[in-house]
């Protein structure tokens, strides 16, 4: 019975044909994270362990740690011959570092210039998505198509305790065999300049010398008026000026454009924003601490901020010759220090000027 | 009159008053300059307790530097003077001096005096050297004249 | 950049400091404020547990730890130290409550001397941030009720047993590495053996 | 139902060389445990039948918030009701009641005399007794995991669970799969019997406890052979036998258990371990294990991360040997231990 | 009681708590703990504090020689990788010139390459009349007056154009700094170019110079009156009685006793002990070097002047 139903029905449906298809127009989600994104932040709550096994959880970290600290970059084992060359359209990956302060250093015709140093903590490469995989966020209208597109190498720096961040997160880290970081970033590189997870990155990836870019969040000064925010002049002290000693003033004319007009510099939040410092100069590298000194005291951030490094992209300033590429592997008897051509280390004897 | 002076020296109310930071010791319009070499009109103005003031500073600042033409009012006349000793912090290596010091020259750069006798900064040698052009003013006559360098 | 003052040495706290101090609001400016925070920590001495608003607790902690480390390390024969408990104190039998019983209490211990606890908060209405200052080993009932040294819960059982087990299997491991070792030189050992035979056979 | 008539003349078909055995046998997992099920009921309707007038008891209570003297009914209040009495954290929380200071009690087991009370949670001074109700719940839902989280195809008999013993670091439930040889459960097996259990868990059903006479315990179990072996051995010493049920599950179990499902928190199904090298008696004999811990209790997820590594390892309490003595002496060894 | 000061474990020192509670009972407001411990026989060892053991570290004397070797107090600048570096860098400059022992009020000769100056050379006189800043950043300011002109001229102590800093005379002063020699008569900063260096035989302390300068009169470049400065004479003379009202309204005498702004403005203890552990072995190792080089000098030097 009702396979006899069943049969009518299908007859029924042979016989329609199907001339258009129509499909609903599907739109992309506004905001969607990054899919190797998982939340962080741990609620912390009391265990009631005792001190003995939490001294256990604490030995059990530290042998993982040491696992950690006896893998072998996979970097050594790659053929020099295979890799890919260099070419100036070439993207490196970055690194991540910490600001850790400022202090002057003598160039060799006795001038002094003041530094800024950046620590690289413990960089490994985490992850790479190559160019087919990669489809980021789309957070404007227009998406301006690249040539050849970019993969994506997903870099973490300073290991944490794992007990502290959530499981989600700490299994991003499962595929490199490492323990979480504190600081993911992604660098997006060329396909040629891959590099395995797992590698260390070390602060020779750059060399003295080079100039580099470095993205970093701005001092937070809160809310702020005109006079600090855009540097306006503000009103006189006295003549006849009342209660306006500080403020903007005038910030339109009637008329048609009797509105405030977009971008006028009003009073607001200042800081703590996202900015890229462009053509900053290496003057000396550290290999024992990882350590990099920058020309000037302009990178954005208090001490102790993270910043990241990429290669510079102004056009004067970029490579000439090949960088270490895809990155310096980790060689054993490197010289402590580099120095620019420019700077006068302070090992050496005291500067003289010869008579013209 | 002694309870109005502590009631307006009341710390609360300076708290919230004024900068008490150290002055400048800029170069600057009207400020009032010492003149160090033996050129007979800078002699008798100093002497006279008139010293001379400036009224143009030739740079884009108008702050004055070591090096730096001014014009100065000097008992009733206008003459052109050469900073060679400043007041104001100076960077390091640079000497600072107890006052504002000029030497007095003409149009081509040929000091008023024949002695300078207060000592001047070395660095004044290179800036004047920089300043003087083949077609312009020769400042370098002026280190000629300087008895000292420190 | 500043030259650190070297003409006084101090001792370090236990507890973290603000790069800077609060001004705690006063008509009469920066005196104002020692007066204030001068009748917190006398009251704190005295008391050993006080309640009060936050930021008032935390700037009067860091000078009632600063004072009592003070008086350890000079002692009560030292003239400035005492001159400074009393302009602290302003109840001068204290002074020697600190110099007598505090100093002894907190001479060998390696934590701060006062705890911050914050209080729980008023549930309706405008309100300021509470909390609760104290001596560490007053005589009042514990505020925080820790029992983590507990053997027999249920966690605590599980991670003991996972300890042992962890242990032991190290030893194990470690006991067969030496085996491995021992195997492993031997075989090196024979290889050293086979190698001169090639030459010959060459 | 035409299906089910199938598939059971299907398993006639391909069991026909085992003649011998009776038709209840071949009944579906699923039909097993809806008879079962409904016979408990029966059983448990009939003995609260039979308690006749209600008596009064009287409960004094101690503990938080302060000590008080409940009057219950006789034979039909539970410390559960008790607990109802004095607020929901009591309910939520106790796991076990402690009578006299000397009897641990089921929450859910109605109390026949005038005695004291204490309800146990699992943070009390004194847990041991809380935690080993809690390990022997795990167990017994581990069991009530794996029939259901088979396919129809596959026909699961449950063995038998030993006593709980916590330092072994997981509970264990062995089960039979006849049809599966030398089964290996991948990583997504493994989770999707971590899934079964928390769907369990989540449905927050109480465990009641039932004693019924050998015979019905027979009945009841008659399709598992492993289980009416180990009746007789277990009614030896009093004619009783003590069922478990929670959902539509029952089996055997000596108590005492916790009060309900929900009070397990955080759990993982770890490692299935087949045991046919050890044992020949029994074939395609499978070892379940799992770790858990109690609903309030928070841990991080490294600390668990090694405790559920412990946990994979067998877990060699006791190899299920049929034994007759089992239950009793395995819970006091682990007692001892 | 001070029996009760002088013992060790924590159970003791329980049983001490009470015994002391117990003799101030009058004096503190607590209610008793009612545990009676007994009271344990008394050991020799005594307590030793952990913070009075810290403070008797000899290496802290460092401090007042090599001040800039600690780093700034300011928390937001701290970081110990950089203080490290720095430190290091320090040490390797120090390594290539001698940076001697000198404080304000001393005086010094400086001799700096100068790209400016005819010889290319340049050397100052002068008495040091502030010495600021930390690591690589120290420095400090010489003044002198040449010609009836009063000039100062500051220095960077880790330049590598400096060629020697050379100590005619060891002294301090009264106060910390001499700023105020720039208002006072000049006779009081006025030394000659070509002053002998006085050698101080080993192991004296330094001396400090009791002269008390006379300032010139008003206006002055600071309210001097302010400052409680010792070696200032004549500073009376030039006041008014609305000057001394001024300084009477802006007295702080709290600021003694602020405990909390001498902390903010010091490393404690336990990290500068850090730090001179790291630094002194390499320090003590360059003077020993100095001196075998001086001793050589010395030895050498009369002959060039008989000849």
């Amino acid at each position: 019975m009702v396979t006899g139903s069943l049969n009518l029905l299908r007859n029924s449906f042979n016989k329609l044909r199907i001339d258009h298809i129509f499909s609903r127009s599907f739109q992309t989600p506004r905001y969607r994270p990054p899919y190797w994104y998982e939340p962080k932040e741990r609620v912390p709550s009391e265990e009631f362990i005792t001190q003995e096994n939490k001294q256990f959880i604490e030995e059990v970290m530290q042998d993982k740690l040491q696992q950690q600290a006896s893998l072998h970059s996979p970097l050594v084992n790659i053929d020099s011959s295979k890799a890919a060359e260099w070419n100036p359209q070439t993207r490196r990956v970055g690194l991540i570092a910490r600001k850790i302060g400022n202090y002057p250093l003598w160039t060799k015709d006795g001038k002094k210039v003041l530094t800024t140093l950046l620590q690289v903590v413990d960089n490994h490469v985490i992850r790479y998505i190559p160019p087919e995989e990669f489809s980021p966020m789309v957070t404007k209208k227009y998406v301006w198509k690249e040539k050849n597109k970019l993969g994506c190498l997903l870099v973490g720096s300073e290991t944490i305790d794992p007990s502290t961040v959530t499981k989600e997160y700490c299994g991003l880290f499962n595929n490199a065999g490492m323990l979480p970081k504190r600081h993911l970033f992604r660098f997006m590189v060329s396909p040629e300049s891959y590099i395995p997870p797992g590698t260390p990155l070390q602060a020779t990836h750059f060399r003295v010398g080079d100039y580099i870019d470095v993205r970093a969040k701005t001092m937070d000064r809160g809310f702020q008026g005109v006079i600090k925010r855009w540097g306006f002049k503000g009103m006189p002290a006295s003549h006849g000026v009342t209660k306006t000693h500080r403020r903007p003033g005038n910030i339109g004319s009637g008329g048609e454009k009797a509105r405030v007009w977009p971008g006028t510099k009003m009073p607001g939040h200042m800081g703590n924003r996202w900015r890229i410092l462009r053509g900053v100069k290496i003057l000396r590298i550290n290999t024992k601490h990882n350590v990099i000194w920058t020309l000037g005291v302009a990178i954005p951030g208090e001490t102790g901020a993270m910043c990241y490094l990429f290669d510079t992209i102004l056009p004067l300033k970029k490579h000439t010759t090949s960088p270490a590429f895809p990155t310096q592997p980790f060689v054993e008897d490197l010289p402590l220090e580099y120095y620019d051509e420019s700077v006068q280390p302070f090992e050496e004897q005291s500067i003289t000027f010869e008579e013209n | 009159m002694f309870k109005s002076l502590v009631s307006k020296l009341n710390p609360v109310q300076l708290s919230c008053g004024f900068h008490t930071t150290a002055c400048m010791n800029e170069v600057r319009l009207l400020s009032r300059l010492r003149v160090v070499d033996n050129s007979e009109i800078g002699k008798r103005a100093m002497a006279e307790g008139k010293p001379p003031k400036v009224i143009c500073v030739y740079n884009k600042k108008h702050v004055g530097y070591i090096g730096d033409r001014v014009l100065v009012a000097i008992k009733g006349q206008k003459k052109k003077g050469i900073l060679v000793g400043m007041k104001q912090k100076q960077s390091v290596k640079v000497p600072k001096f107890d006052s504002n010091n000029v030497v007095l020259i003409d149009d081509n750069g040929t000091p008023l005096g024949n002695r300078i006798h207060v000592p001047i900064p070395t660095i004044l040698r290179t800036i004047l050297k920089e300043k003087t052009h083949s077609k312009g003013a020769d400042y370098t006559k002026l280190l000629a004249i300087a008895t000292r360098f420190v | 950049m500043n030259q650190a003052d070297v003409s006084k040495l101090v001792s370090k706290l236990r507890i973290n400091v603000l790069p800077k101090h609060r001004n705690l609001n006063n008509p009469k400016g920066p005196e104002g404020r020692i007066d204030k925070l001068r009748k917190t920590v006398t009251g704190l001495i005295k008391f050993e547990r006080i309640e009060l608003n936050y930021n008032r607790a935390d700037e009067a902690r860091q000078y009632a730890e600063r004072l009592i480390s003070e008086a350890i390390r000079h002692g009560d024969c030292h003239k400035p130290t005492m001159d400074t408990a009393n302009f602290w104190l302003l109840e001068k039998e204290l002074i020697h409550k600190l110099f007598k019983v505090l100093v002894p209490r907190y001479e060998a211990t390696n934590l701060s001397y006062t705890r911050l606890i914050s209080a729980p908060q008023q549930q309706y209405g405008r309100h300021t941030d509470k909390a609760v200052l104290e001596l560490r080993g007053n005589p009042f009932p514990d505020l925080m009720n820790y029992k983590t040294n507990n053997k027999l819960l249920i966690q605590n059982v599980l991670l003991d047993a996972a300890k042992q087990d962890y242990k032991q299997s190290k030893i194990n491991e470690i006991a067969n590495n030496i085996g491995k070792k021992g195997n492993s030189s031997l075989d090196k050992s024979s290889k050293n053996i086979e190698v001169p035979e090639k030459p010959t056979e060459s | 139902m035409r299906r089910q008539i199938l598939c059971l003349s299907t398993k006639i078909t391909h069991n026909s060389c085992t003649k011998a055995l009776p038709l209840t046998r071949f009944l579906s997992t699923q039909e097993a445990i809806d008879r079962r099920y409904h016979l408990f009921t029966l059983e448990k309707k009939r003995q609260l039948d039979k308690v006749g007038r209600v008596e009064k008891i009287e409960v004094q209570y101690k503990g938080v918030p302060n000590d008080c003297t409940l009057v219950m009914n006789k034979g039909i209040s539970t410390p559960y009701d008790c607990a109802r009495h004095l607020s929901e954290w009591h309910m939520d929380t106790s796991a076990l009641a402690l009578l006299d200071g000397t009897v641990y009690w089921d929450m859910h087991r109605p109390l026949t005399e005038n005695c004291t009370l204490e309800l146990q949670n699992f943070r009390v001074p004194e847990p041991q007794q809380v935690n080993r109700a809690f390990w022997r719940t795990c167990s017994f839902m581990l069991g009530a995991c794996a029939t259901v989280a088979f396919k129809d195809t596959v026909p699961v008999k449950l063995h038998s669970f030993p006593g709980p013993d916590i330092r072994s670091g997981s509970f264990i439930y062995d089960v039979q799969l006849p049809t599966l040889d030398d089964w290996k459960p991948s990583q997504q097996e493994l989770i999707t019997l971590g899934a079964e259990y928390v769907k369990l868990v989540r449905q927050n059903e109480p465990l009641e406890r039932l004693e019924v006479s050998e015979e019905l315990a027979l009945e009841m179990f008659v399709e598992n052979e492993h289980k009416t072996k180990q009746i007789p051995s277990i009614a030896r010493n009093h004619g009783k036998v003590t069922l478990y049920k929670v959902g539509k599950h029952v089996d055997i179990s000596k108590g005492p258990m916790i009060s309900t499902t929900k009070q397990i928190g955080r759990v993982a199904v770890v490692s299935v371990h087949n045991l046919n090298g050890s044992n020949s008696e029994v074939e395609h004999l499978y070892r379940f294990q799992g770790v858990a811990l109690p609903t309030g209790v928070i841990i991080n997820h490294f600390a668990f991360s090694i405790l559920t590594d412990r946990a994979k390892k067998l877990n060699t309490v006791r190899s299920p040997v049929p034994k007759t003595l089992e239950h009793e002496d395995s819970e006091s060894i682990a007692m001892k231990a | 009681m001070a029996l009760a000061i002088r013992r060790s474990t924590s159970e003791v020192f329980g049983a001490a708590k009470w015994f002391i509670r117990r003799d101030c009972r009058a004096l503190s407001t607590l209610p008793e703990k009612a545990v009676e411990v007994p009271v344990e026989k008394k050991r020799d060892r005594p307590v030793v504090s952990r913070i009075r053991a810290n403070a008797r570290n000899p290496n802290l004397a460092l401090r007042h020689v090599y001040p800039e070797f600690l780093p700034d107090p300011n928390p937001k600048w701290r970081n110990s990788l950089r203080e490290k570096l720095e430190r290091t860098d320090m040490l390797n400059r120090r390594k290539q010139i001698d940076i001697p022992e000198f404080y304000v009020g001393s005086i010094l000769a400086v001799t700096v390459a100068d790209p400016h100056a005819q010889g290319k050379t340049n050397r100052f006189v002068g008495i040091c009349i502030e010495r600021k800043g930390a690591g690589l950043r120290a420095e400090f300011t010489l003044r002198n007056v040449v010609d009836h002109q009063g000039v100062e001229v500051r220095y960077d102590l880790y330049d590598p154009t400096v060629h020697s800093i050379q100590v005619l005379r060891l002294e301090k002063r009264l106060d910390d700094k001499l700023l105020y020699l720039r208002d006072a008569l000049p006779e009081y900063s006025t030394f000659p170019f070509d002053m002998d260096p006085e050698i101080l035989p080993d192991g004296t302390p330094v001396p400090v110079n009791p002269v008390q300068v006379k300032l010139k009169p008003r206006p002055w470049l600071e309210r001097w009156e302010r400052q409680e400065l010792q070696g200032v004479s004549n500073i009376e003379e030039h006041l008014k009685e609305k000057d001394r009202v001024r300084r009477e309204l802006r007295k702080e005498p709290w600021e003694k006793y602020d405990l909390m702004k001498q902390y903010r403005k010091t490393i404690p203890i336990e990290d500068q002990n850090d730090i001179w552990a790291e630094v002194n072995h390499q320090l003590k190792q360059l003077q020993l070097t100095r001196k075998k080089v001086s001793r050589k000098r010395t030895f050498g030097v009369p002959k060039t002047q008989l000849g």
